[in-house]
């Protein structure tokens, strides 16, 4: 089954919407769901133009496309636990949160706190991810504890903060302090990062690009040779300001203190 | 005037010596009257167990140090929240919940009055705000001295007049109900970043041990007449072997109140343990039950631990920084100038950890090995051992062995060989709940006599209807209905007014915070004291004039004057 | 007439030790207080009564009609945004969230561009601290990390800390080592035994540098770092562990600089590292009067210090996304309640700017950058010079604001209770 | 000249942070420290005026020198001018950047602006009664 879910004109169209109804589970039943625009609750049809091709008698045969307008749509695809979203353009803040299963597409650019908290499935981003891209939430001891996030363009600061597992993969470069509190789990930087793992405990990054500004608080161990991507990595490991035992690996060329 | 008669009601009324009676119960502008005019507005309790309105004698649920709680733990507030509904505020969190969320839970649990745990003076204000948005308890406040410097300096001079007459003082200017000491001397040695090992220990600069504190106190209690005692957390808090220093802390108390117990010993679970380490940590509720099946002039609270996510806050700095250092979680420190200290740390109670159930034998060991329900009260030390919200458990636990044996059969393997829990026979009756959960407190705090904590004539109409049965259910074997009964009331009633029914609370709140002043001569006030001012203005960094707490504060404050031998 | 021990409303020290002579309804002089106190209390020039904006112009309007029409805005709202809440009292700060409750609006206080990275922090590693009071009468060495207390907290030096003696510290100079870090040479850099400078940026670095050494794992520490000597750092770590009682406070070098919350965090955990050898605290500097007060206020009603989101009915917290400047930021409210605060002069104007685009209200006794944004602006009293009601200090210790002269202006307590009563009268709840 | 931006505090922002209308205030907010060997670099003296400019925003501020102020930085006092040229990014954390902000200085000749010019342009309405 596929349902399409393509946005209309709103007379504010700034107000953020909130829209944990749009998972693939919930439309086994039909798209009789609400969302809130701001402080008032709506009916899906009033959002979006709604269509829906074929039957499923399972969610893991739901497919979900949002089209449009969706740069402030929030936490679609949260607490998703199979099936698939696609979501053609930008997608709003918490998508995939505490997301368990299944997987989610994004086209264009994803804002802040992507996978949020994530325990498994699948997400892929083909532009960039906003701050706090597979992160952890206030207060909380644990980040994304499963799962994958892979974005093909930037990441914003804090990516993978808290990050206790899983692996998030990022082709490009991430902002400020990627794998800060790390504790388990993998990082894949393809670019550039800036302070990474900071009070790191475990766990492994890898950073392909440059590294500024790195924390004087990482042991170079030695070297590593990845074959199959010909190249040697400088291997450290921190953060000792902390108990760490984690992992920093980041390619011998590059790293410019 | 307005008229209440609560009918079919099958009353528990210890105080009073009723037991499972069925009764009607008139009600006149917030008190028990012995009869109503026909127009009297009328609840049908349709044959459901009725108690006098819960007392939590120690709970940690308003001040700086709980709101702090909150402050740090974004985590909890998802947890338990409720949206504004009808004249309910919104609420959040489980562990540390708001203010009205803890006022409406306790509400709908048929509590109506719960004392504050632990206030320091410096920082009252706060606890008083809270407690006005507390709105459906009567709150009353124990007021920190373990770390107070003038009362130190007046233990060592051995002068009990001048100690009773700063603790005076302090009780009317911070409008709090009674003495509180949470491991005296300990905290001024935190100021440090240390901690007194034994209650013989000095504390640094000021040469007096915790045991001439807490003697001293107990004579300025006396002398000042308190409704409640000295209101005790024992020193050595959460260490393995600590029960020696419980035992030696008993045996200082004399008995001096015919009316009520002389030491309230508050969350004796945290010290109860033998050992030596937290390897082989083991239950010492057998010793200390003896001890106080022996002293009359000593109650006790369990400070029972049930499993799963919670906070501990305390006065207690030092034992804070060391459990932080256990579980290298956050932590938060406050130490109050020339008062006190407190700390605050989240904390998991498993079944995996041995340490953990053995601390959760010991709290039930105690309430089961202590003869007299009086003399052993229900409460978890709010959060600490467990958010409030379990008391109707550990009712079902103190009531059925069934229920405690097939708890016991989840536990860490080791727990039976620590702990004595799995071959106590005792179930406890309705009237023993009844008095660990109402009586019981109200004597102890000497609330009786403010007409809590019973139905007579003349009480406060603070009523708690629960939908159980009692000639109906078997504790032993339907304990899952005795948890849910205790955990929603079908009818709340604060002073004649029914604030809950069925879980939902329906009216604002107006609670009332009680108070103590204590009757000092003239000649004996700290106010004329020209060392005790002078210490005030250079040590302090608030004026002495800014430091009471004004009337404001206590919209509908009610002073208890004492008359003591002072 | 001469008024003893009044409590200062500017800064988060509210020095209660001020003398204040009154005149009628004017203070003529302030003793014991800072330059800022002084200027606070005899300063002139409020709004005399609410005005309201026209297509041309601005009208007077009565307060009623001012109020009224607030309530409509707050009401008709999708999104509705209220800031401000520290230079008030705590009676205002609960109308404000039971407001925000009502109509599904977002409330934020000041800390969100002072020392909300601080609460954040805290939130992830605890906060060891104390109050005021035990650092002067305890503490031998003083550290003011990225902070200017000469320029933001004029007495904190003397009443607390550098100058001030205390129970264990008879001879303040003799006794006390201070050292200031931060990336300028301030005034208060002047007067420390050992200042630290550090590259903009380098606070993080510098931190963890620190944590390593004190655990004894400094080998790995590199011969600078962020701008700062090997050697000076080991000299700091070994001041520090040899203290009696180390009392560390910091200010917005730490929040505002890059890593913001994580600066602060880091400097916790040097401090619990520190507790293992010492006594050691760490305090925020806060700065507006009451803010403290706001974050207290809020969190016992909603269970969060600030950035409160009641569009859902029930409270949501997400500072980034449910903060002032990141909502106005984005254009994302559709009406603003501002109370005792600026946003005008305080906030990023490519923020502030939205408040001119949406219905905007100010509560507020002065004309400030904020009122040419705003629809009404409703003066009322000042809160610790002609309203009472309490505050809360840097350090937690609350204390109650004087009313040292009498006004006609409403409390805004008051204002808001009438604007409170009068939503519930149109929501008919 | 590029230069990074710092704000803070000052005693004299304080005393005047409740007259923002007022001529002090102005006066007191509107300044530039600068090292003075960056002041020299410019080729002006204390007083003068500089037009700096971030990615948000252009302001003209009155040059002071600060030696406590490092070489390629300035600091600016909390308040309207500084923060009409400050980005209102947060990362995500509530705070923009107040410190730290990378911008342009270049003399310039003209006036600095009063604080209801600053709120017009943002779309304000001066109110002078």
């Amino acid at each position: 089954m596929r349902v399409i879910l393509e946005t209309k004109v709103r007379p504010k169209p700034f107000l953020p919407i909130e829209a944990e109804s749009i998972i693939p589970r919930n439309f086994l039943k039909g798209t009789d769901l609400t969302v809130y625009e701001g402080n008032k609750e709506r009916a899906l049809s009033e959002i979006f133009w709604i269509f829906v091709e074929g039957t499923a008698v399972s969610p893991d045969k739901v497919e979900v496309v949002l089209k449009g307008d969706t740069a402030r749509i929030k936490r679609v695809g949260e607490y998703m636990d199979t099936g698939i979203i696609r979501i053609a353009g930008d997608i709003g803040m918490h998508c995939g949160n505490f997301m368990s299963g299944g997987l989610i597409e994004i086209g264009g650019n994803a804002d802040a706190w992507l996978g949020r908290e994530m325990l498994n499935g699948r997400i892929f981003c083909r532009g960039n991810a906003g701050h706090y891209c597979a992160s952890g939430y206030r207060g909380e001891k644990h980040g994304m504890k499963g799962g994958s996030v892979e974005v093909m363009g930037n990441a914003g600061d804090f990516c993978a903060e808290y990050l206790t597992g899983g692996t998030v993969h990022i082709h490009g470069s991430c902002g400020d302090m990627p794998g800060v509190e790390m504790k388990g789990g993998q990082l894949v930087i393809g670019g550039d990062a800036t302070r990474p793992c900071g009070n790191m405990k475990a766990g492994t990054c890898m950073v392909f690009g440059t590294v500024h500004y790195m924390l004087p608080t990482f042991r170079k161990t030695g070297t590593q040779v990845l074959p199959d991507r010909k190249v040697t990595m400088d291997v450290y490991t921190g953060d000792v300001a902390n108990r760490g035992k984690g992992t920093l690996m980041i390619a011998s060329r590059a790293h410019f203190p | 005037m307005t008229e209440l008669l609560v009918k079919n009601a099958c009353v528990i009324d210890p105080l009073n010596g009723i037991l499972l009676e069925t009764m009607d119960i008139p009600v006149r502008d917030g008190k028990i009257v012995s009869s109503v005019s026909s127009a009297a507005d009328v609840i049908d309790a349709r044959g459901c167990l009725t108690l006098p309105g819960g007392i939590d004698s120690h709970s940690h649920v308003c001040g700086t140090k709980v709101n702090f709680g909150r402050y740090m733990s974004p985590e909890d507030m998802r947890a338990g929240r409720t949206a504004r509904r009808g004249k309910m505020h919104v609420t959040s969190g489980y562990y540390v919940p708001t203010t009205f969320g803890n006022s409406y839970r306790y509400s709908t649990m048929g509590y109506t009055t719960v004392l504050e745990g632990a206030m320091a003076p410096l920082e009252a204000r706060h606890t008083h705000e809270e407690f006005t948005a507390t709105p459906h308890q009567d709150m009353l406040a124990n007021t920190l001295f373990d770390g107070n410097w003038a009362i130190m300096e007046s233990v060592r001079e051995r002068d009990f007049k001048k100690t009773a007459a700063i603790v005076a003082w302090t009780l009317a200017a911070v409008k709090g109900y009674s003495i509180k000491l949470t491991n005296p001397g300990g905290t001024e040695a935190w100021g440090w970043g240390d901690d007194l090992s034994s209650i013989h220990d000095p504390v640094p600069n000021f040469n007096v041990t915790p045991a001439e504190i807490i003697a001293a106190m107990i004579e300025a209690n006396e002398l000042l007449g308190l409704p409640h005692s000295v209101h005790l957390h024992c020193n050595n808090l959460g260490k393995p072997g600590n029960y020696r220093t419980t035992l030696e802390t008993f045996d200082l108390v004399p008995d001096k109140n015919n009316a009520r117990q002389t030491l309230y010993a508050t969350h004796v679970q945290f010290h109860a343990y033998g050992g030596t380490t937290w390897r082989d940590i083991n239950s010492k509720a057998e010793e200390i039950t003896r001890s106080v099946n022996a002293k009359p002039q000593i109650v006790m609270d369990m400070g029972q631990i049930m499993f799963g996510r919670t906070m501990t806050m305390t006065a207690d700095g030092p034992m804070e920084f060391n459990l932080y250092c256990l579980h290298h979680n956050k932590w938060s420190n406050h130490d109050v100038e020339l008062e006190t200290g407190s700390g605050i740390i989240p904390v998991l109670y498993s079944k995996k950890s041995l340490v953990n159930c053995v601390m959760w034998a010991i709290g039930l060991e105690l309430a089961l090995l202590t003869k007299d329900p009086y003399q052993c009260l229900l409460a978890t030390d709010n959060p600490n051992g467990a958010p409030f919200v379990k008391y109707p458990e550990i009712i079902g636990l103190l009531m059925s062995r069934r229920y405690r044996d097939e708890e016991f059969a989840t536990l860490h393997e080791g727990t039976g060989q620590r702990t004595a829990i799995a071959s106590i026979d005792r179930e406890m009756d309705w009237n023993e709940i009844a008095v660990m959960t109402r009586a019981g407190q109200a004597k102890a705090l000497g609330m009786a006599a403010q007409g809590k904590g019973h139905l007579g004539e003349g009480a406060e109409a603070d009523i708690a209807i629960y939908p159980i049965r009692c000639h109906a259910v078997d504790p032993a074997t339907e304990y899952r209905k005795v948890v849910e009964g205790f955990q929603k009331t079908m009818f709340t009633i604060k002073r004649g007014r029914v604030v809950a029914r069925d879980g939902e609370v329906i009216v604002e709140g107006a609670n009332s915070t009680f108070w103590v002043n204590p009757s000092v001569p003239e000649d004996l006030s700290v106010r004329n004291d020209p060392e005790f001012v002078r210490k005030f203005r250079e040590y302090y960094t608030v004026r002495m004039d800014n430091y009471p707490v004004q009337d404001v504060y206590l919209p509908r404050g009610k002073c208890i004057r004492t008359e003591g031998a002072l | 007439m001469i008024i003893k021990d009044v409590v200062c409303p500017f800064c988060g020290c509210l020095c209660d030790d001020l003398d204040v002579e009154v005149e009628g309804q004017k203070v003529i002089k302030v003793q014991n207080g800072c330059a800022l106190a002084e200027a606070k209390f005899t300063g002139s020039g409020r709004l005399p009564a609410p005005i309201r904006r026209t297509p041309t112009g601005w009208d007077d309007v009565s307060y009623d009609d001012a109020i009224r029409e607030t309530a409509e805005i707050l009401v008709a709202a999708d999104r509705p945004l209220l800031y401000g809440w520290s230079s008030t009292h705590g009676d205002a700060q609960s109308m404000g969230v039971h407001i925000a409750e009502l109509i599904g609006g977002v409330i934020d206080n000041t800390s969100t561009v002072c020392h909300g990275p601080s609460i954040l922090a805290i939130q992830e590693v605890g906060h060891p601290g104390c109050t005021l009071g035990q650092v002067k009468n305890r503490a031998d060495v003083i550290v003011y990390w990225g902070c200017n207390p000469t320029e933001a907290h004029p007495r904190h030096m003397s009443r607390y800390t550098t100058f001030a003696t205390g129970f264990f510290v008879p001879e303040a100079q003799k006794d006390r080592t201070v050292i200031v870090v931060d990336t300028r040479r301030t005034e208060s850099a002047e007067i420390a035994d050992e200042f630290i400078r550090i590259e903009r940026g380098g606070d993080y670095e510098v931190l963890s540098a620190l944590r390593a050494i004190v655990r004894g794992k400094g080998n790995v520490v590199p011969k600078m770092v962020a701008g700062v000597s090997r050697e000076q750092l080991f000299r700091v770590a070994e001041i520090c562990k040899k203290a009696k009682f180390g009392a560390i406070f910091f200010g917005l070098g730490l929040t505002m600089s890059a890593g913001k919350y994580k600066n602060v965090r880091n400097a916790i955990e040097l401090t619990d590292e520190l507790n293992r050898h010492t006594k050691f605290t760490i305090s925020p500097l806060r700065g507006h009067g009451n803010v403290y007060g706001s974050n207290e206020v809020f969190t016992w009603i909603t269970g969060y210090p600030y950035a409160v989101d009641f569009s859902r009915g029930i409270a949501f917290y997400n500072p980034g996304e449910t903060t002032a400047v990141d909502i106005l930021r984005r254009g994302e409210c559709d009406a603003a309640l501002i109370v005792a605060s600026d946003p005008g002069a305080h906030f990023p104007h490519a923020a502030a700017a939205h408040l001119a685009k949406i219905p905007t209200v100010l509560i507020d006794p002065h004309m400030t950058a904020t009122t040419p944004l705003c629809r009404i602006q409703i003066p009322c009293t000042i809160a610790g010079i002609d309203a009472e009601g309490t505050a809360y200090r840097m350090d937690g210790v609350p204390i109650r604001y004087r009313k040292v002269i009498t006004s006609s202006y409403p409390d805004d307590a008051d204002i808001l209770k009438k604007i409170h009563d009068r939503i519930r009268e149109v929501q008919g709840s | 000249m590029k230069a990074i931006l710092n704000t803070g505090r000052t005693v004299p922002q304080g005393e005047a942070v409740e007259h923002k209308a007022s001529p002090t205030y102005r006066a007191v907010v509107s300044v530039c420290y600068m090292n003075p060997v960056d002041l020299m670099e410019l080729g002006i003296t204390e007083g003068a005026h500089v037009a700096v400019t971030s990615r948000t925003g252009r302001i003209v501020l009155t040059t002071w020198t600060s030696e406590g102020v490092s070489r390629g930085e300035i600091f600016v006092p909390l308040g309207p001018y500084a923060n009409h040229i400050i980005a209102p990014e947060t990362h995500a954390t509530g705070m923009p950047d107040f410190k730290g902000e990378t911008v342009d200085i270049v003399p310039t000749d003209e006036p600095v602006k009063d604080v209801g010019s600053l709120m017009e342009e943002i779309g304000g309405l001066r109110y002078d009664h």
